[in-house]
């Protein structure tokens, strides 16, 4: 393999507060190969959403903060960077969409100017070049009249519309990282394939490396390359995307696996995983999944087990398989 | 404490006395120590001040403002004026004499006196100033109230006023400088009360403009020409009145070389004063201990020429019987420690009253009954006409029917209120359940006062208070057919012998026989005397004028009746 | 626009009638006028009732409440307020006066109030909780706290008497004529502005405060951020343009309520205005200023609500003309 | 592609869940929790207690004049001294929060109550409803607060404590409502408040059972600014002479006597203790205010 574009290893958020601690991120690993798209999976509160966040250095404070591990983006350790040296690399060479279309955009400024201004912070460009380019760049996430989108306020914009926008301001600088988090959860799911086939594409044209966040485990068959697994803010099982769908190994991947409805199969009722992801306020001692697991064993609500490379490139962080 | 007070007497004393508020005169109250220590010095500009904002009138006789009226006093003067010791005196007129029959009066005028152009002043300058108080425009359209001067002047009919530009025949003019005036009754108070006032006005700018548009002309807006010490230079409606010197003033060309009035509320006045800002007002009496000790002030203390009473309904419906008696209303003036309300109210800079005159007036009658504080006294009064105490400790009715009166005052006026405090406590020492009305609007009062002819109306006691004129004529106010008696004394009932006396003694004492000043003296010294027994109402007290001024500001002659001679104050260069 | 202007000023017009008739109906259930005042206390007027009746008349307020209104009316549309009963002068004459006066004072305290409400408020948002959003939070209940005669007494001590800077009273120098110059007028500006400003300068930090604490935790802020723009244009343009609108419409409503507000201060400062004019006219019964004082208010009201309004939707794209 | 269903089974568990706890319980606990916002309660039931067991702290009466002893520097029998009245000024001090205290919470109850019903029929039914009650509340808000005051002076003949509350209470429920109006307009579009409409909840029990509740946090807010203004209102009227006569002791009459320069620099005695009783009801209120809005409302807290 090549030298990875994103390394991150052992990274740790908590969100400390005078009465708690709470390990949102809680040492994670993982890399990203540049021009491919990784997938992290798991459920709401597993610390996905907040390993992204970690990434481009959004953890909200003053409570939350990284409070150990390396990020490291094509050779430098972002997490050392001061914070005006990270805001040169946010929209410029790691660009990020939300999951909330309707919130993620001002509403108070015409879209065109806020794809505009990342281009004029991150490519020095005037606002008459800027605008230019705004047009070009909504044109290229598919709207046929850009002309007039750039004039419009987001509320004049479908949700569809709106994530596309999203798109473009993300990927104006043509970063080459590209973090999605959970970028279609807010959509229909007719207009959720366009915004993932634009990604696809975009992805193609420009090399751009992907880390799609996501609870939806046919997205990432659909996209990914690599896929990483996160439970109780760590990561239990990574892989590439075929290792994982194939051969699923940590009885937690196994379990969203066969929550998947799938068509031509005639199964009775789809599994589900009995249980709530723990709070991250309050871990069991042991494996994370234990309390829910079904083949749970006395040890395993005793130790924490380590992440552990079974087939190369695949690691699991269960001690039963 | 507060401008409110200003409110509740101000109406009153505008209308008694504002009109002479400048240039009238009294006993002299001497100047401070310091005044003679260094020679005279010209120049400087002097800042007096206004508590609320004044109006926007200033021809004479058309203000609707006390202030406007004061500052027009320093614009305007009238032929005579009132010496320190209140006696009239000459001013733009130096002779005057009058006919044996005492009908005609004969004026000349000084030789010197002009206006501050330069231009002589003369006798068309006067008809004009004549014409003006009994023009139909004045009285009628404008709603002015000062047409009652003149109404003694042959030629002048019953309605009170001639049209525009008419002359009443009795006034004459004999040349170029010289005029009479004849009168259609003699009457001893007619220089001193009413001719005095007669204000010369510019021919040359307002004799070519009809009266009917006077008001409202920019020369009314802003008078630029004028006959007294100081001649406007500029108005800011609502907050200052800028004045400079007259250098043809006839009494003399005052040494202070600017004179502005700002309007500065009672709250801050004080700071002013102390820093120097402002340099002269008059303030609180109960914040003189403290103003004392501001060091470039000087603290002047003169009594005013004017009361305060407790009145009340004598006429009422349900307590009339008692209130009219004049034992009671002795009863009463002996209940109240007024020297404690003084001291109180005052911080000791107050007068006591005992008749319809101050101690301090020329004409004031020094052997009346004083009234000292005798609670005893007050309750074998009480006694004698069968009010006896009842249930509960109050006294009744003489018929055994309870008595509570009530006490009304106006409301956003502390003082008063104080006042009424004070008199409750004191009466119900000598078992008068005395109560207070919650206060009410000082208009609400007046209308009440104004139609309560049958006693129905809910006053029953009141507090007010009057300033008085120069001259003491008690026309207008005491006798019994007087409006101003039914609505603020209510002593009126003609068939009361004592009234009857009164209206007599008011007569005599400005008929042709008290041209002779020992006649008038006399009969007015019976009527004080007849006053001061009958108590028509509860007379009381009255603040004295309390004024702090710098310390370099120097030959103010501060009297009764105002702050005379502005022409010979001084200001004294680095104090 | 200006369609939705026209048609949200024709929509005062009841409102301002309803007023009208209330204050009507009420000032002629209260008794007695400024007639009896000026006439009831002169000594020398030989039959007061009668002058007062007929003054009364010529007033037309004999007349019945409703013809009296309709009358009030036709002059108020040829633009006659009627004539004062207390001054003798056309309410218009007094208005024309004390109205700009008003108005200037209240401008400039609403300007005060945003110019140091809003980046104080938003500093305070930026380091909350620290020592800076305590302290200055702290300073903003007292200001509120404190009535606003105190301050400007206390304030009129400390400039005007004992540091000598500020004038303490009126709005140009006595001697300077009223077309005085704009240095002298900003300097008699200073303190009453501020003062009437200041209890609004604590309300609207507090506001700003919690606007932009509100703001701050929004997406569209996150994704400002990740789009790597620099904090000072997240904040600016981001955060503030956003955080201000509701600023903007407290703004408009304030406007009307300020010029009530400045009443005791006008008395304090002698600053020639509505308050003087209001208070007196009430305190006389002097119906025409009385209502004309009543109409103005109102309508400074309902434009500042308009104001509001047009600001709010010229502000916030998503508020439409409707 | 598949359809995504994963997950959405036990999502709504980000937060801690303390089992047993109704929210009020909850809010309870977190306003224990906010120091200032204890301070403000112990501060203002202290001033309620010597306010109401006035009697206890001092012996004179704050309405029997004493002529013989007006205008009195401090002294031991008369820690502040006496006014020009004689009244002693710790006693109308002490009884004198009454006024404040009732004429305050009146405006604040007003506010709360009349603002809250009003402005929800109005929010939460709008169309014709509610333009009707707001062109009322536009003319109520435009009603010259002076000529309320001196109409029922002169019609009711009568001035005082009974007089200022009702026109405070007729004047202060207008502005509240049209803001509650505005906040149940927002509530309205809310998903919960959709969720209660669907499931056939009445009109009264969305307003009080649903909305009502998550206005907790404004209306703590505006109660404390009505509080702060109505004990600041009744100075300035005083000040102008349209509050209480004399003979009703309260703060604002005192400061509003002792505001003239003299008696601003050179007796502190007379104004510095009332105005610190002012601010510390206001801040208290404030503080509590603050406290409820975080406590009923943590998302606002940062």
């Amino acid at each position: 393999m090549a030298e990875p574009l994103l390394k991150v290893r052992n990274l740790k958020t908590y969100f400390i507060s005078k009465h708690s601690q709470v390990k949102a991120v809680d040492g994670v690993d993982f890399e990203v190969q540049p021009g491919k798209v990784l997938g992290i999976v798991g459920e709401s509160g597993s610390g996905k959403s907040m390993t992204s966040l970690s990434l481009m250095r959004l953890v909200p404070g003053p409570q939350g903060r990284i409070v150990e591990g390396e990020v490291t983006f094509e050779g430098t350790d972002l997490l050392k960077l001061t914070e005006r040296q990270m805001s040169d690399v946010r929209g410029n060479r790691m660009g990020m969409i939300f999951q909330e279309p309707m919130t993620a955009l001002n509403p108070v400024l015409k879209v065109g100017e806020q794809i505009g201004e990342v281009l004029i912070r991150h490519r020095k460009l005037s606002k008459a070049e800027a605008k230019k380019q705004s047009i070009g760049l909504l044109r290229s996430v598919g709207f046929p009249r850009a002309e007039q989108i750039v004039d419009e306020y987001p509320h004049q914009l479908s949700g569809g519309m709106r994530q596309r926008a999203m798109i473009a301001m993300a990927m104006a600088c043509q970063p080459k990282l590209l973090i999605a988090d959970e970028p279609t959860t807010a959509l229909d799911v007719t207009i959720q394939a366009q915004v993932l086939d634009l990604m696809k594409s975009l992805k193609n044209k420009n090399g751009t490396a992907i880390i799609l966040i996501t609870h939806d485990l046919g997205v990432i068959a659909e996209m990914a390359d690599d896929v990483v697994v996160m439970y109780g803010g760590q990561v239990v099982e990574s892989a590439t995307a075929d290792a994982v769908f194939d051969d699923p190994l940590h009885p937690y991947t196994k379990a969203l696996m066969e929550s998947i409805p799938v068509i031509d199969q005639d199964r009775d009722r789809l599994a589900s995983i009995p249980g709530t992801v723990p709070s991250a306020a309050n871990f069991p001692s042991g494996c994370r999944f234990a309390p829910r697991c079904t083949l749970a064993q006395e040890s395993c609500h005793q130790k924490m087990p380590e992440l552990r490379e079974l087939k190369p490139g695949h690691y699991v962080r269960c001690d039963l398989v | 404490m507060k401008r409110k007070s200003t409110l509740f007497t101000a109406a009153a004393v505008m209308t008694l006395s504002a009109l002479f508020a400048g240039y009238s005169g009294g006993i002299g109250v001497a100047d401070a120590a310091t005044a003679h220590r260094s020679p005279v010095t010209n120049g400087g500009t002097m800042v007096q001040t206004f508590p609320t904002a004044f109006g926007l009138n200033f021809i004479p006789f058309l203000s609707t403002s006390a202030y406007t009226a004061a500052a027009t006093s320093y614009s305007f003067d009238s032929i005579l004026r009132f010496n320190r010791n209140d006696q009239v005196s000459a001013d733009i007129v130096n002779k005057w004499w009058t006919s044996p029959d005492k009908k005609t009066y004969y004026f000349q005028i000084n030789p010197k006196a002009r206006w501050s152009n330069g231009m002589y002043i003369t006798t068309g300058d006067v008809k004009l100033g004549v014409d003006w108080l009994l023009s139909k425009s004045y009285n009628v359209t404008d709603g002015g109230s000062y047409g009652y001067l003149l109404s003694n002047v042959v030629g002048v009919p019953s309605s009170g006023y001639l049209p525009d530009g008419q002359t009443p025949s009795g006034f004459k003019i004999l040349g170029p400088r010289e005029f009479s005036v004849t009168l259609q009754h003699a009457d001893a108070a007619a220089l001193p009360a009413n001719l005095v006032a007669i204000t010369p006005l510019p021919t040359y700018i307002l004799g070519k403009i009809p009266m009917s548009q006077w008001k409202g002309t920019p020369f009314d807006r802003h008078p630029w020409i004028g006959s007294g010490p100081f001649i406007t230079t500029s108005i800011v409606p609502g907050q200052s009145i800028t004045q400079k010197a007259n250098p043809y003033y006839v009494l003399g060309a005052p040494h202070i070389a600017q004179n502005v009035w700002k309007v500065i509320s009672t709250d801050v006045v004080n700071g002013d004063l102390a820093s120097g800002q402002v340099t002269m007002a008059a303030i609180h009496a109960i914040d003189v201990a403290q103003m004392k000790k501001v060091p470039n002030l000087n603290i002047n203390v003169v009594p005013s020429n004017g009361f305060q009473y407790l009145g009340w309904r004598l006429n009422n419906a349900t307590y009339g019987s008692v209130f009219s008696q004049a034992t009671f209303r002795q009863a009463v003036e002996y209940a109240i420690n007024r020297p404690a309300m003084v001291k109180a109210l005052y911080a000791g800079y107050g007068t006591l009253e005992n008749g319809p005159l101050p101690p301090i007036n020329f004409w004031y009658n020094k052997s009346l009954n004083t009234y000292p504080y005798d609670p005893a006294k007050a309750n074998a009064l009480l006694n004698s006409i069968g009010m006896k105490i009842g249930a509960g400790g109050w006294r009744t009715m003489p018929n055994g029917q309870p008595f509570t009166p009530t006490l009304t005052i106006s409301s956003g006026d502390t003082t008063i209120q104080r006042q009424a405090d004070f008199i409750q406590s004191f009466l119900q020492a000598v078992h008068i359940n005395l109560k207070i009305n919650p206060p009410i609007n000082f208009n609400t009062i007046l209308t009440q006062l104004n139609s309560d002819s049958n006693g129905k109306q809910p006053i029953q006691a009141f507090l007010l208070g009057w300033s008085l004129s120069n001259d003491p004529d008690p026309r207008g106010l005491w006798r019994s057919t007087d409006n101003l008696n039914i609505v603020t004394i209510d002593w009126t009932n003609p068939k009361d012998p004592a009234i009857q006396l009164n209206d007599k003694l008011i007569h005599e004492s400005h008929g042709k026989a008290a041209y002779n000043i020992n006649y008038r003296i006399a009969t007015l010294n019976k009527w004080q005397a007849l006053l001061n027994q009958q108590l028509p109402e509860n007379f009381l007290f009255d603040a004295n004028n309390v004024t702090a001024y710098n310390k370099n500001l120097h030959g103010v002659v501060f009297t009764p009746y105002g702050n005379l001679d502005p022409q010979k104050w001084w200001l004294s260069t680095g104090n | 626009m200006t369609s939705y202007v026209i048609r949200r000023l024709l929509g005062l017009i009841p409102t301002l009638f309803i007023i009208t008739v209330i204050v009507f109906s009420l000032m002629h259930l209260m008794p007695g006028n400024a007639f009896q005042a000026l006439i009831g206390l002169n000594p020398h007027i030989k039959d007061a009732a009668k002058v007062i009746a007929q003054r009364t008349a010529n007033a037309g307020l004999n007349l019945s409440w409703p013809q009296q209104y309709v009358n009030w009316i036709v002059n108020l549309l040829h633009g006659n307020l009627g004539t004062s009963f207390e001054f003798q002068e056309p309410v218009t004459t007094l208005i024309g006066i004390a109205l700009p006066n008003t108005v200037t004072l209240a401008l400039t305290a609403e300007l005060i109030i945003l110019i140091i409400g809003i980046p104080v408020g938003v500093f305070q948002a930026n380091r909350v909780n620290k020592g800076f959003d305590i302290s200055t939070s702290l300073v903003a209940v007292f200001l509120y706290s404190v009535p606003g005669f105190v301050f400007a007494l206390f304030l009129i001590f400390l400039f005007s008497f004992t540091l000598n800077w500020l004038p303490s009273m009126g709005t140009v120098t006595a001697a300077v004529p009223w077309s005085g110059d704009l240095g002298d007028r900003i300097q008699h500006l200073i303190l009453p502005a501020t003062t009437l400003a200041l209890p609004s300068v604590a309300y609207y930090t507090r506001l700003m405060r919690a606007n932009t604490l509100q703001v701050f935790f929004q997406d569209y802020v996150r994704t400002a951020r990740a789009k790597g723009l620099r904090s000072t244009r997240v904040l600016f343009r981001h955060v503030l343009r956003n955080a201000i609108i509701p600023i903007t419409t407290q703004f408009g409503f304030d406007i009307g309520g300020l010029v009530g507000g400045a009443v005791i201060l006008e008395q304090i400062f002698t600053w020639p205005g509505m308050g003087e004019l209001t208070i007196n006219a009430n305190l006389n019964r002097d119906y025409p200023v009385i209502l004309a004082t009543t109409l103005i208010f109102a309508v400074m009201v309902l434009l500042g609500n308009l104001f509001a309004d047009i600001l709010l939707a010229s502000m916030d794209p998503r508020v439409r003309y409707n | 592609m598949a359809a995504s269903v994963v997950s959405k089974a036990g999502v709504k568990s980000g937060g801690t869940v303390v089992k047993g706890k109704p929210p009020s319980r909850l809010a309870f606990e977190r306003f224990m929790r906010n120091p200032l916002a204890v301070a403000g309660a112990i501060i203002l039931l202290a001033i309620i207690f010597i306010t109401v067991g006035a009697p206890l702290f001092t012996h004179y009466s704050p309405s029997v004049i004493d002529i013989m002893n007006t205008n009195a520097p401090p002294s031991a029998a008369h820690p502040l001294g006496t006014d020009p009245s004689g009244y002693d000024n710790l006693a109308r001090l002490l009884y004198g929060g009454r006024v404040d205290l009732t004429v305050a919470f009146s405006a604040g109850v007003m506010t709360l109550v009349i603002g809250t019903i009003y402005g929800g029929i109005s929010g939460y039914f709008g169309g014709w409803i509610d333009n009707l009650m707001m062109r009322f509340v536009d003319v109520m808000l435009n009603f010259p607060f002076v000529v309320f005051i001196l109409f029922l002076e002169a019609v009711f003949n009568t001035s005082g404590e009974l007089l200022l509350i009702t026109v405070v209470v007729l004047t202060s429920w207008p502005a509240s409502g049209r803001f509650m109006r505005g906040v149940f307009i927002q509530l309205r579009q809310q998903d919960f408040v959709i969720g209660a409409t669907t499931i056939g909840a009445g009109a009264w029990r969305t307003i009080f059972r649903h909305m009502l509740p998550n206005t907790v946090g404004t209306l703590s807010v505006l109660v404390s600014f009505a509080v702060a203004g109505y004990v600041g209102l009744e100075a300035a009227l005083t000040f102008i002479g349209l509050g209480l006569p004399l003979s009703v002791a309260s703060w604002g009459g005192m400061l509003s006597e002792a505001s003239n320069y003299t008696a601003m620099t050179t007796q502190p005695y007379l104004w510095l203790p009332p105005a610190i009783m002012i601010v510390l009801t206001i801040l208290s209120v404030n503080f509590i205010g603050d406290g409820l809005r975080d406590a009923f409302d943590p998302q606002m807290r940062s």
